[in-house]
């Protein structure tokens, strides 16, 4: 695979069309209104509002609060609601204000939504997807700054998408709204604002498909969402020092690309995992578990490695928070050990 | 459909007609005979699990039933099998199903707690308390949005009526002016716990007051009462005006599941409410009413024995599912 | 205490000794001054993440705190600021808080959304909507079970009364008759979301029916009003007759939160509200009566001033956590 | 450490006190209660009903219903007033029916008792205990038999024990309460019936120790409550071969016995976690990932082995519910490739 043809950054030149990560997301949004009179937005204040980061801005003014819908605070009830419509005719995009806030509607999210379609018998089927604002850094402290992917990759039923880029976030969106099955897609607040290319119109990113963004020969990092350009930084830092890091984009955390992520690891023999969920229990133990247990490990030179949250709730001093979540220097530091067999 | 002005006769004697009436009658005996079919088949070891018997309860799941067509929708709890039958769901598969065969209803996924016929309508039972609100007032919202004149019935517990997920359904079908008809099975307990213990008011339809909405409560074993509280409730619904919340009070005569010991309740109460048997009761009034005589309702009955009994027979000659199949059904056949 | 029946003048100025009512205009402009300070200090970078000020919203926190004494609990919610200070808490650890301090109420790792002051009774803002009722439940039991007459207050916004821990905890409270005091600030929005488009009743009181309690709605920018609907509800808490539901009518001047841009609402209706300042309201009642003068109440809001501007110097010297403890206060230390 | 001195079973003879899981539980919590007027004892149906696994049974005859209280059908409600409860001088026992309700109090759980500490910088304590009882193998389908431990694991603020025998049932409980932060314990409900050597009056289970229940040289076996008892049967077994499992009782999801775990993969090269659990993102993953990023990597023989749930919600028919979750035979199977490096 080819570094070329994986960028995550885009200049803003020639034929090139350059949105944010939150335009993007918006963009699929409104493809997907445009395409199929079905498909719905509910939230709460994703109407005039705009949603709390914006995303959904201005689309109450396109197609009006019958499809662009304000719930009350009541995210056990909204998530509900959206998974009985979606079970019933309509596809409905749901958007918890802060993945947080999903803990109050994990009853109708795992009980409901994801076993559906097995309790009976695959007679019916659950097409919704939920949208999950996650990841700190934005100095709200711990009740609004977690990462709990990591939860629902534990949970058959769902798929537990993370974009890390403009492009990504359309694609997945629109694939997540082609699906048949409750599709969980975590956006990183941080990441909204940041820019890339992104094509036109309707086109799907595979769902379960990690892509390689940077090849290398002496270790490989994956990583997810925010993470993924830390570890390209981290990357680059490296490379100076003739340390050459193959870096996965894991975009799918239920189901995961095995492939590509033991290709890899049978390449360079040395894994480091890096997420910004807590450290134990985290996607990265299974990443780890899943290579541990394959051929691979007959490839590993070294022990594998992650790179996680700390053992706290996330803190608001900003400077505890930066060092509550791995960071390119923590992540170039990790890198190196295990390039050295320092481990 | 008779004047109600000058026929004195009960709501659903009026209201429906006779064929209807004799069809009720058949479902209330065959939810009544397909419960203790399964409760005898629970003892002979062929069905696994626990299960949650309405017996007793069969006047409130049928008469709430009685407007529905297979475009309507109910969403049901874990006492559902009333609600799966009066909607009009086979037995046989039904007991195929509680045998864990693959021509159940959930492919033998599912069971007693997950009974379910999305064919005519009804989107199953569930193992969490309070779960189905929120998906009914979903399945409304599908109707309206897809310009349909759907209703959904939602049926749930007095237990369940102190679940959030109670609180914030009523409250977002009413601000949204849903097509959804709440109907409260009050049997005066969840599990061993009284709704004295549980609940701060004394009757669940006080609470429709707090998300403006009309709450009513009726006597649940009165077939003609239900079925006109629901006849009232619906027409609202499908009016565009919104959800109403109806209270059957009722009483389950068994025990709250395979488990319980009763340790809550007196034996004197449970013998009282046997008295009201729903079932006799509608049986009773459609004779009085000249809907049947005694031998025409005598034939239904022995019907519900023989349809049960055949279902038993279709079940326990199914087939169980692949071992090799545990993840079908997950997700979606590509 | 003056004899009500005889006594003309507002309940507050009756009931409270005018050392009381003074104290209560201090902090109320306490609550003023120190959230304009934090404004201030978030414009240049000193305070980081996001803040939800409750300019506008003083006569409802201070009014609803003038019964209770330190062993009182209050919970609070993310517009938590005026509530902490009502309840007593030091504006210097708050901004130390602010600031990130090792100093601050929760040693810098709490922030806004989570200001508490346990030694002064506020078991603490929440982040989540709905996060302190339960809890504010359980702190009246508490108190009921280790035979204390202690209180709790429990406060939180018109949009938390749609979640479903809104409808489990006011149950609950009333089912085991709790001294606890549901404190409604309606301030008209959830964020962008009106009342009206959130919740099927116009007033959150109207719910107590639901839960069998009392439930009152007042003026939440008249001090006494408030203070009386809690002067009530505290003495039927403390009596052992269950919980109250107490909604104050209100405005928040400014936008939700840092990021709001008012698309919801109009400039007029904004300014309409800011006409009622209940702090000039309350100072202007305290002269009519007599109880102090414009002098007095001029000094007092220069202590105000006084005090943040102490408490922002305090808060800016006090030193940081060090990042070698991140993890420290997760769990207990051995 | 020696095996006779950690028996999982007892035989019913002389100095030895046996009683069930349930039983020890219960003894359990009536020892504390009488020891300490704050504790409580909450739940749905926990009073005269005695709960549904009557493990409460008779404890409202002995302390009264304002001890043993009934709470409505309101998990989120009840789990919230418990924890505000132990904020200000209580110490509840509170049991969720079945440990799938939990879902509908993650938010108390999660956002409330695991980090008011952590908010509150140390100023308060949430010395709550849930009880959760867990696990499939009773045809109580999807909803009513999930493995969700993993998920706590996960969560900074909490501990989780599992307990596997009556004795540990009982020192756990009674560690828990003595705890002044939240304990989540994860009962198996097919263990409340199994009997087991219980000692009298009050005694404390450490938490965070992992207990060595046979000691073996071959490969070890790191397994939790009922599978523990499966894999010791899979030893027993193994051992007529000739294949030596040293089987580990885990006991403590959070924090995790890192020591004991590693000082037995040094020493026999080869790892078996069994679980419960959907196995992607199970408690085996983290057990797998710390093994190997830990020193004993270089000790490892073979890859490590998981044995978790498979990938589906737990079916209701019966041969399926046995098919889904590891069983002795496929613990057998899977340690015996693993002893004989056929991975
Ligand atoms: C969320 C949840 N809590 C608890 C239970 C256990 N449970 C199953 S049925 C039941 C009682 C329900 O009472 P009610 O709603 O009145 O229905 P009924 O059984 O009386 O028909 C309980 C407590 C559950 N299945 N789900
Ligand atoms: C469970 C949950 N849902 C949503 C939010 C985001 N949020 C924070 S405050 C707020 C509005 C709350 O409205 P209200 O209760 O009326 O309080 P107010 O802000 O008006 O004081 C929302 C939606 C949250 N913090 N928690
Ligand atoms: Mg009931
Ligand atoms: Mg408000």
């Amino acid at each position: 695979m080819n570094v070329a043809s994986n960028p995550v950054t885009s200049a803003d030149t020639g034929d090139q069309r350059i949105l944010s990560y939150a335009e993007a997301i918006r963009e699929a949004m409104a493809l997907a209104m445009q395409a199929d009179p079905t498909v719905i937005v509910m939230g709460e204040d994703i109407g005039v509002y705009g949603g709390a980061f914006q995303v959904t801005l201005d689309l109450i003014d396109r197609f009006g609060p019958d499809r662009v819908m304000d719930t009350p605070i009541s995210e056990l009830g909204g998530a509900g609601v959206a998974v009985g419509a979606a079970l019933t005719g309509l596809k409905p995009i749901f958007e918890f204000q802060f993945s947080d806030f999903a803990m109050l509607a994990m009853e109708q999210i795992v009980n409901q939504a994801a076993k559906l379609r097995y309790m009976l018998g695959g007679e019916a089927s659950v097409p919704v997807v939920f949208r999950m604002p996650s990841g700190s850094g934005t100095g709200a402290a711990a009740q609004h700054s977690q990462s709990i992917e990591a939860w629902f990759g534990h949970v058959p039923g769902l798929k537990v998408l993370q974009p890390a880029t403009p492009e990504d976030a359309k694609g997945m969106l629109l694939a997540a709204l082609a699906d048949p099955d409750p599709v969980m897609i975590f956006e990183h607040k941080l990441l909204y604002k940041t820019r890339g290319h992104v094509p036109e119109g309707s086109y799907l990113t595979p769902i379960g498909k990690a892509l390689v963004r940077r090849s290398g020969a002496d270790l490989t990092i994956v990583a997810g969402s925010i993470m993924l350009h830390r570890a390209l930084e981290a990357a680059e830092r490296l490379a100076v020092d003739g340390i050459h890091a193959e870096v996965i984009d894991l975009r799918s955390i239920r189901p995961i690309d095995h492939d590509t992520i033991l290709t890899s690891v049978r390449k360079t023999g040395k894994l480091l995992v890096v997420y910004e969920g807590v450290k134990a229990y985290g996607v990265g133990a299974e990443i780890s578990a899943m290579v541990a247990e394959s051929d691979a490990f007959d490839y590993l030179d070294a022990p594998i490695l992650r790179l996680g949250a700390a053992d706290a709730p996330v803190p608001y001093n900003p400077d505890l928070e930066r060092a509550s979540v791995p960071q390119v220097d923590t992540i170039e530091a990790a890198a190196r050990r295990l390039a050295r067999r320092e481990v | 459909m008779a004047d109600p002005t000058t026929d004195n006769r009960p709501f659903a004697i009026r209201h429906y007609a006779p064929a209807q009436l004799r069809e009720a009658l058949k479902r209330m005996y065959l939810i009544r005979r397909f419960e203790e079919g399964a409760e005898d088949s629970y003892t002979r070891g062929m069905i696994h699990g626990t299960m949650h018997l309405s017996i007793g309860q069969e006047g409130s799941a049928m008469a709430s039933c009685m407007e529905l067509t297979d475009a309507d929708k109910i969403t049901s709890n874990h006492r559902g099998h009333g609600h799966c039958i009066a909607k009009g769901a086979d037995v046989g598969r039904m007991f195929a199903e509680f045998f864990g065969k693959e021509t159940g209803y959930c492919h033998g996924r599912g069971g007693s707690m997950h009974i379910a016929d999305v064919k005519t309508g009804n989107l199953g039972a569930n193992g969490i308390v309070g779960g189905g609100l929120p998906i009914a007032v979903g399945a409304a919202l599908a109707a309206k949005r897809l310009g349909k004149s759907d209703v959904t019935v939602c049926f749930f517990g007095d237990g369940a009526n102190n679940e959030g997920a109670f609180h914030e359904s009523l409250n977002i079908a009413s601000v949204w002016k849903l097509p959804v008809i709440f109907v409260c099975e009050n049997n005066g307990y969840g599990m061993s716990t009284s709704t004295a213990r549980s609940t701060a008011v004394q009757h669940i339809s006080q609470r429709a007051a707090a998300y403006a909405m009309p709450g009513v409560t009726v006597d649940g074993n009165d077939f003609s009462a239900v079925s006109e509280a629901l006849h009232i409730a619906i027409a609202r619904a499908r009016a565009g005006e919104g959800p109403s919340l109806v209270e059957n009070l009722t009483y389950r005569w068994r025990g709250h599941s395979k488990s319980d010991r009763n340790r809550y309740r007196t034996k004197d109460e449970i013998e009282s409410w046997m008295a009201k048997d729903p079932i006799a009761r509608f049986r009773a009034d459609l004779i009085a009413h000249g809907i049947l005589d005694d031998a025409a309702a005598d034939a239904i009955a022995a019907e519900a024995v023989a349809d049960v009994q055949k279902g038993i027979e279709f079940a326990k000659a199914s087939a169980a599912p692949h071992l090799s199949e545990v993840t079908r059904y997950v997700y979606a056949e590509a």
